[in-house]
């Protein structure tokens, strides 16, 4: 079994028209920016994939990562916690002139979502939004006298996230807090598919150290010195 | 009719075991249950690369060790010692199910007492007596993308374990997807057993006798061949 | 009447942070909220031993770096730079709202556009323009056994933030149990505002005068003090 | 803040009579033999604690560890998966005499609800044990044309686990297998109590291999040679 794919590009080749993609990392950390330019490299180069769903914590900043797939026009709908920010203008831009969607989710319960669609937890109950705008039209129930709100898992047809070591079956670690939403995103999407910045050709992992175990992880690229989306914002790098 | 004399020419469970093998794809994820199902690994075939996984939050585990040589923080769901492959992971118990219920293997094999035609599947307890036990059958049977039975075709009494309706508890509904058993393979789809191979031997009336369903054809019925030199 | 002038005598948000910071208990696990809230680490109380969790999969995290060493791997949920205390853990979004909603914390801090005498809280959103982002503050306002808010006590217009009942969105209901704010510390308690103390400068009247909701005294009221020496 | 216990016996001092107890590890592997040990020595001495409600995997094996809680008359109820084993008798006898309450749980839906307990979700849907007598008297729910039964958390007074290595703010890692139900079960009681067989006195283990954080561990005792379980059941030793 040999998950190893040789080129970002080549990682991100069958990703469809109207997909509905998770790409890990939160702030400027963990993000995969390298397997989102490939994307947006295939955008330009044929027109597709467009009109993406795309799920993460914010919604981009500068003008790279998921801030470039915005401006680009590949982006129908952002589900997220946390869209607006200091260097947001990719996506206020659009939101305001109502070109693109937002589903606006509370962060824990976006990360909850996430993980019950990885472990075949169709929903479940959180006392998170209760009472709040953000909880209109859903379920609520009383448990030992306390209100809470029924979610829904929320699933993906891929995941592109990003880890520091990983093998050729799939087997990954994270760099500190750039591990954040990448774990979970593995579990919930169909065809998960992983950056790391150093691919073992042996399967040498020590299993106690496995974050992601590979059965999540279906296709994996080395780039060996992955961009920091922190350090490509604060430069104002343009992709 | 044949000369065909089920108790002396059906196949033993290590014939079943093989069979069941034959059909683990390579690069697969596979959880096999303890007992009977666990005997399918020695029979995977050469060239696959098959993982293991294990409720208690093992990924690619392989042989068990030596007498003498067993870690005991390195067991199976059987609490048998196991070892490990190069690749393997560990994980807590939460994980380890999220990979059954969340999709996430390939296949599950599970013992049976009885299966229906509707997929239903009742494999932990024969009655109301004694002590009982589930373990991970319940969650094994939900999430795999294949759920798979390695059975005796009939009881050792002689009734059939294919039934109509399970009569006895139900493990799950509706999750059995192919049953081995040691007169046939059947496909189970749309409320139905679908016949897929039978042992050369038996007349198809002759089968149709000792299983508890209707049995369908749809398409060609293979032979159910194991190895010459495996008893 | 006294001669207190609000606008010249509040506390600063300095001055509030160094109050909060007060009540942080020895050996306690605590979220800051982003911004204003954030400033209370800087004024913990020398000998107390407390460990910050950040929602994006921190715990026990230290000063900010110096300019120039950031890692960028290493950031809190505010985006901003890092370093670690010994002691530290790592761990996914999941189990850092798991710590959130599911009581580990014993404080959570966080900033106010409104509170109301029920506890409930609006610190999300004024309105229906612009871009709506709520990130981890409707979690962080559940699970932590007390959720405190530190804020002016009336806004840049005078208005007040203590009020019977918010206007603006609610980040959620019934979830505060004290208020710091630039005049006076309250708990939130029964659906009351219970007043435990006020600058002494302020009289009474006065400040039931800039507050939205009515003040209910149950034991002493203290006199809100800060250093001489923090501005 | 230093979480250590100085020894086992001072760490089980505060379990009362009728408490409701998570005992890490499944099968022989990850049972905190020494702390389930002190508490049979403090019942012995004292009679307390008694009645207690035990949450297991299992339901003890051998004459060991909870089989000898069992034994010694401390346990009123058993929350488990599989109580029946080749060398259950402990429990299997009072069972039979209806001396001994059991609630059978999927082993799943078990860790499961000791997770959502540990992060703050009161409920969840699981296909686990739909359509069977385990569900029985369940609410139940459709998602997306299947059927799914709704489950609680499962919450306890105290946990009692087993670690690896340990330091003294109680971050932890597990030996292999041995990790188990440990990492939920630190995380769903009020007060969790671990076992370590190395605790280093400095807050040294790397932050990126900490299984379990402190804030979910509050007293933490080295036990350097723990028995295990399976080795003490194997060659018949009775405690």
């Amino acid at each position: 079994m040999d998950k190893t794919i040789s080129s970002v590009a080549e990682a991100v080749a069958d990703i469809p028209d109207d997909a509905d993609v998770m790409i890990g990392g939160f702030g400027g950390s963990g993000a995969p920016i390298e397997l989102i330019h490939a994307l947006i490299d295939r955008f330009r180069a044929t027109g597709s994939p467009k009109n993406l769903t795309v799920i993460n914590n914010n919604a981009g900043n500068g003008f790279i990562g998921i801030a470039a797939m915005i401006k680009a026009g590949m982006v129908k709908k952002m589900v997220c916690s946390f869209p607006r920010s200091s260097n947001a203008e990719a996506f206020n831009e659009k939101f305001l002139a109502g070109e693109i969607e937002l589903d606006l989710v509370p962060q824990g319960t976006l990360a909850e979502r996430i993980r019950a669609a990885g472990a075949g937890i169709p929903a479940f109950y959180t006392p998170t939004s209760f009472g709040t705008e953000l909880a209109e039209g859903k379920p609520t129930e009383e448990f030992d006298g306390k209100m809470y709100v029924r979610e829904r898992w929320l699933k993906a047809d891929f995941a592109l996230i990003k880890g520091e070591k990983g093998d050729v079956v799939g087997n990954m670690t994270y760099r500190m807090a750039a591990r954040n939403f990448n774990p979970l995103m593995a579990m919930a999407a169909e065809k998960t598919i992983a950056q790391v910045a150093e691919l073992v050709e042996t399967r040498s992992i020590d299993p106690q150290q496995v974050v992601t175990p590979g059965i999540f992880v279906d296709a994996i690229v080395q780039v060996s010195e992955p961009e920091q989306e922190e350090v490509l914002v604060r430069t104002g790098v343009v992709y | 009719m044949s000369n065909f004399n089920i108790m002396e020419d059906k196949l033993s469970n290590a014939q079943i075991a093989w069979r069941a093998a034959q059909d683990i794809d390579d690069g697969s994820y596979v959880n096999l249950g303890i007992g009977f199902p666990e005997m399918i690994a020695k029979f995977q075939p050469e060239g696959r690369d098959v993982t293991y996984h294990t409720e208690n939050g093992v990924l690619g585990f392989g042989k068990a060790p030596a007498e003498g040589e067993e870690d005991w923080d390195l067991i199976n769901a059987g609490k048998k010692a196991i070892t490990l492959n190069p690749g393997a992971s560990f994980f807590h118990h939460a994980d380890s199910f999220a990979m059954v219920r969340g999709g996430h293997l390939d296949l599950a094999v599970l013992g049976a007492y009885q299966v229906a035609p509707n997929g239903d599947l009742a494999n932990w307890r024969v009655g109301s007596k004694g002590v009982p036990a589930v373990g991970g059958a319940m969650d094994l049977v939900h999430g795999a993308k294949r759920v798979a039975v390695v059975t005796d075709h009939i009881t050792k009494k002689g009734e059939p374990k294919l039934v109509e309706q399970c009569t006895f508890p139900l493990t799950g509904v509706g999750c059995v997807t192919r049953v081995y058993t040691s007169l046939a393979v059947l496909d189970v789809s749309e409320g139905k057993f679908i016949l897929r191979e039978k042992l050369p031997a038996i007349s198809m009336d002759e089968l149709q006798a000792v299983t508890g369903a209707t049995l369908h054809i749809d398409g060609d019925v293979a032979d159910l061949t194991v190895p010459e030199n495996l008893k």
